[in-house]
């Protein structure tokens, strides 16, 4: 049976995730349309947040993203350093540009949402915060990345960048719910929905989480093969020159 | 790791070592608060601790990406790494010299200079207090970014980037403390959690930045 | 036998520069590394004083027996001559000063700032460093630029001296070194990759 | 067929026409990174075999 280490093999990666994609993309982008069609036209308003309710098939999805877009770079950072596979490496480099659009539109789609409650686009919440924070740490990750030119150092030190990014923005998220106690008003309108989110409105949303998901997997393995490409086009290029 | 430390002291005060630039640069930032905000004494004295926090922060960051550059330049930090010395306890050794030279004057000078933004007269001890328990953290995570961008070209300008959303909890946890002094609450929370990161950063991160410093010597 | 090397491999810049290199280092016996520039004198001196991971093969030496000397000699402008020897005597756990200073004739710049020295001076500070350390391998990248020839025979009676006491040392030059017969050397050309052969990392790749 | 947004209808309108302008952006960015490296390999590998 085919290990899942025999994926990390960089060429044989190529050859499988070439099957994967047309399905990934296929069924990410139906499960999309289908959640957003179906939560934005055949939904009814909520009786507290009227319409604006249709966000939520926005900026559910994206915020979980953003989220597990880090973790999964997180992840990818220490099979990176500890197995030394460079998909892994390549994976994260390639999830960082979708986590940060992610966030981003997390962060959008919450201000926008918030606004006809708080009467401003933005409101310093708790949860909005955070996000903007994450915004921040992508930032950094993606900038060390594009510092850096030797290819396999960029590897080993983005890796350790994100491990102890991850740290500190557990902690910074702990501290931005600290910091808003501080300022004595409650977080006044928590943007956590899945507690209270009607039966109505749910499907329509597994479906829009699951179009995300596979957007995300969609897009990782795509930046993953550039990735790999790019990769091989340098080893050629280096083993060219000296012929 | 003494004659280290004592090498890097020696430096930072000889000329051209750059002691006091950080903490006038502490100065002119907190100087230009008011120019810019206002004169108003209630808006400053309402705002002062976040912003002498803010101002010490900066001010740490500025003094950072010179801590490896200048080992690096004349060669010292390869013979280092080949010498009978951990390099943990040589990047240990780095930041409480940068602690030495920046962190500790800041908690002196940083009360001096909050009058000038009307610091509640009960500020001034919990200020000093929580820039003394927070700018440990601030000196390694400062020497962490700093293994980070060693060699590179716009170094300076990266590690800003990099080491800044590494420095939100502290700063929140720190200027919280002295925000809490001034009212009179409770500050025993947040000044817990503030001494904790500080510890926190002194134990681990220095494995962290010589891992960094290694690969970055390669 | 202080230091051998066997199948050794060295890279710079993700290709193969040396394939096999193999040697031995006896007690007293210094080797002059000797080959055209670039073909990867300094990588297989940093390998070898650890700073490098090797691409593949075996060095065995023991624990802190190595003192490493590149080109830039970690000088510290700001510090005068005892203060920078001093340094590295305490990193070295020694208090040899003197001797180091009068070997390199030093003596009457003991209180010269370091910034003041001219190159040739600079370079006999670095080298003093190595009488500090204490350690019985020398490894010396390109000991003798910038020295004029009284300083290039004053680093051979050096060089000698700690071969007599029973030290090594392994040495990247153009120069000639006359080391009284102690010194072996090796041409690195009949170790150079011919083929582009390309490091590990690279060839997952291919 | 237009669902009725009442007065939000802007900040609805708002929220997906920003993502659909993000989620644009982000496919047409990796999209544009796979062609220059799908490019580069192929030069490679062209000069490869040449």
């Amino acid at each position: 049976m085919m290990s899942l280490w025999e994926y990390a093999n960089p060429v044989k990666f190529l050859r499988l995730s070439s099957k994967v994609m047309p399905w990934a993309w296929g069924v990410g982008v139906s499960c999309l349309v289908i959640g957003l069609v179906w939560g934005f036209f055949f939904t009814p308003d909520d009786y507290r947040m009227g319409s604006t309710v249709k966000i939520i098939y926005l900026h559910v999805p994206s915020a979980l993203m953003a989220i597990n877009a880090w973790f999964m770079m997180l992840v990818a950072s220490l099979i990176w350093l500890i197995r030394r596979h460079h998909v892994s490496a390549l994976a994260a480099k390639a999830a960082a540009p979708v986590g940060i659009a992610m966030t981003l539109i997390a962060l959008i789609t919450g201000a926008i949402w918030g606004q006809p409650m708080w009467g401003t686009w933005w409101v310093w919440d708790p949860r909005l915060t955070s996000f903007l924070i994450l915004f921040l740490f992508y930032l950094g990750y993606l900038a060390l990345w594009a510092g850096i030119g030797n290819p396999d150092t960029a590897a080993d030190l983005t890796s350790i960048l994100c491990i102890v990014g991850s740290v500190f923005a557990v902690l910074s998220r702990y501290a931005v719910n600290f910091w808003s106690q501080g300022l004595h008003q409650g977080a006044s309108l928590s943007l956590d929905k899945e507690e209270n989110v009607a039966d109505v409105f749910y499907q329509p949303l597994l479906f829009s989480i699951a179009g995300f998901v596979l957007l995300f997997f969609a897009l990782v393995l795509l930046g993953t093969r550039s990735e790999i490409q790019l990769r091989r086009a340098r080893a050629l290029s280096l083993r060219g020159h000296t012929k | 790791m003494s004659a280290l430390l004592v090498r890097d002291l020696k430096l930072a005060i000889r000329a051209g070592g750059g002691f006091g630039l950080a903490l006038a640069f502490f100065l002119i930032v907190i100087v230009l608060v008011p120019l810019g905000v206002g004169p108003e004494m209630d808006i400053l004295s309402k705002i002062a601790s976040g912003v002498l926090w803010l101002g010490a922060l900066l001010a740490c960051l500025l003094s950072l990406d010179r801590i490896f550059a200048l080992d690096h330049e004349d060669g010292t930090l390869d013979l280092l790494v080949t010498s009978p010395l951990p390099l943990e306890a040589v990047i240990m050794t780095k930041a409480l010299a940068h602690w030495i030279t920046t962190g500790l004057p800041l908690v002196v000078v940083a009360p001096l200079v909050a009058v000038l933004l009307g610091l509640p007269s009960n500020g001034y001890v919990w200020l000093a207090i929580s820039l003394l328990l927070g700018s440990p953290a601030l000196s390694l995570i400062g020497t962490f970014g700093a293994a980070l961008t060693l060699g590179l070209k716009r170094g300076g300008l990266l590690l800003s980037v990099l080491v800044l959303p590494l420095y939100i909890p502290t700063m929140i946890f720190g200027s919280e403390v002295a925000r809490r002094g001034i009212e009179g609450a409770g500050v025993q929370t947040p000044l817990l959690l503030l001494a904790g990161i500080s510890f926190g950063t002194v134990a681990v991160l220095p494995f962290a930045s010589s891992a960094v410093l290694r690969i970055n010597l390669r | 036998m202080l230091l051998s090397v066997s199948d050794l491999s060295v890279s710079r810049g993700g290709r193969v520069l040396l394939e096999g290199v193999a040697f031995d280092v006896q007690a007293g016996q210094a080797i002059l590394l000797s080959g055209k520039n670039g073909i990867g004198k300094t990588s297989l001196l940093r390998t070898l004083a650890g700073l490098q991971q090797a691409n593949s093969g075996q060095i065995d030496v023991p624990q802190n027996a190595v003192v490493y000397s590149a080109h830039l000699d970690g000088i510290k402008q700001a510090l005068s001559v005892v203060e920078n020897l001093q340094f590295w005597g305490a990193v070295f756990g020694r208090s040899n000063l003197d001797a180091a200073l009068e070997t390199f004739e030093l003596g009457d710049l003991r209180d010269e700032l370091a910034g003041a020295l001219s190159a040739g001076q600079k370079r006999r500070l670095g080298l003093a460093r190595l009488l500090m350390s204490g350690r019985s391998i020398w490894l010396l990248d390109e000991p003798t630029v910038s020295l004029d020839l009284a300083s290039v025979s004053r680093l051979s009676r050096v060089v000698s001296g700690h071969l007599a006491a029973g030290g090594a040392a392994i040495i990247a030059t153009h120069a000639t070194l006359d080391l009284n017969g102690q010194e072996i050397t090796i041409d690195l050309g009949k170790f150079a990759t011919t083929k582009s052969d390309l490091a590990a990392s690279e060839k997952a790749f291919l | 067929m237009m669902p009725e947004l009442g007065k939000y209808a802007l900040s609805v309108l708002s929220a997906y026409g920003a993502t659909a302008l993000i989620l644009s952006a982000l496919v047409i960015y990796v999209l544009r990174r796979s062609a220059v490296a799908k490019a580069a390999l192929a030069a490679q590998e062209s000069s490869e075999d040449g």
